[in-house]
């Protein structure tokens, strides 16, 4: 399988990271992608920055044992995870996950345990600016629910 | 020196997300969080949550794990990505 | 819910529409895509051409009530089909679908509802030509499975 | 004069996409079939078949549902999209 991981400094533009994505398989007929945008506004009324931060190296490297972990479950091709760190406005991406496999379930079931694991392990810490101040952001009870369907850690 | 990292609301909590500490001996993580009591309370106080982990150079370990100096210890409040 | 049908007569570049889909988007925080290729070689051996083939008007039609279906099952703020017809070589796209939602596990439904419904029920009819000649295609039966997860008809 | 459409492996059979008869009375589809049959036993069969389904004027019907002069017949194999 392949497999890339880039954790973005500076704003990427999705669509064209997946264009890339798929150009380069050869025999995929399914690619499924996630991408997660800045909401204009989160249960604490309008947020003005989104801070995102991470582990530089042992972020990427637990994100490539997820990969792999992905890798053993489906059938994949190709898999990808971009995420941004950093100060971020609304609408700007924060994530881009894809998969690439023969069959359409795979990838679907692929690219949702990615997010799954993004959401609830992988390690980043996102605080929300608005005029309440700074919050930092702790995963719902619904993103912990979410990633015990895989029946991971 | 061994490298302290604060992620998340501890590193607003300790004024940084990194700070140096002399180590002369090796000390367990809950001994340092003691150490770091002496001067702030309320830090130490937060990096002894049970829902922070904390990990030696990139590996998870439990608090009575060990610290050297050259070592990087990190304090990992709950996650949240994507 | 903003819903976008299209039938495409030529080549269509998904990562292009994907774009303008997402950054016509107001309040969604996540967007969940779908790209299906033609597979260079299907389970009877290398395919040259890939026809497909629709009712013109009645096959929209029914796209558009699938749509409103699956705007009433989730909280979407888009979604989006487009679908080839006429011959594709491999590697060609033959579908793109989008769905966009506050919350990931709805735009990731609701995608996966959206090609269960394209795979099991639209009005598209699907022909391999490789060196054995040409086969008309059926559903496999894990495609009607997969149809059945939602309780459609 | 009825137009009459057949789509996937039945346009192959019948030699073209699209047909037109001139009805001067309504039939049923099921009559249809039969009439179709005396030039094409071959493809009355195929369109006789469970698994095809009819369509007027663009709704599913049964194959008891009348077809008038101006109407629209499709006759639909299973489908595959995606």
């Amino acid at each position: 399988m392949r497999a890339d991981i880039r954790i973005a400094t500076q704003a990427f533009d999705p669509e064209s990271e997946l264009a890339a994505f798929r150009i380069a398989l050869s025999g995929a007929g399914a690619v499924v992608s996630f991408t997660g945008l800045v909401r204009p506004a989160s249960d604490a009324g309008a947020v003005s920055t989104l801070g995102l931060q991470h582990y530089p190296g042992v972020t990427e490297h637990a994100i490539a044992e997820t990969l792999a972990d992905a890798g053993e479950r489906w059938a994949l091709e190709a898999a990808l995870v971009i995420h941004r760190v950093g100060d971020l406005t609304a609408h700007e991406p924060i994530v881009l996950v894809a998969a690439a496999s023969r069959h359409r379930r795979a990838a679907f079931e692929a690219a949702d345990f990615l997010m799954d694991y993004l959401k609830s392990r992988a390690l980043f810490w996102k605080s929300e600016t608005s005029a309440q101040g700074k919050l930092w952001v702790e995963p719902r009870a619904a993103d912990y629910a979410d990633a015990a369907r895989w029946g991971v850690r | 020196m061994a490298r302290l990292l604060f992620f998340g609301r501890l590193g607003d909590l300790a004024g940084a997300v990194e700070r140096s500490i002399g180590l002369s001996q090796a000390h367990s993580v809950a001994d340092l969080i003691g150490v770091l009591g002496q001067s702030d309370r309320l830090l130490a106080s937060a990096l002894g949550e049970d829902r922070i982990r904390y990990a030696i150079n990139g590996t998870i370990v439990d608090s009575g794990a060990l610290v050297e100096d050259d070592d990087e210890l990190a304090f990992l409040p709950p996650v949240s990505g994507g």
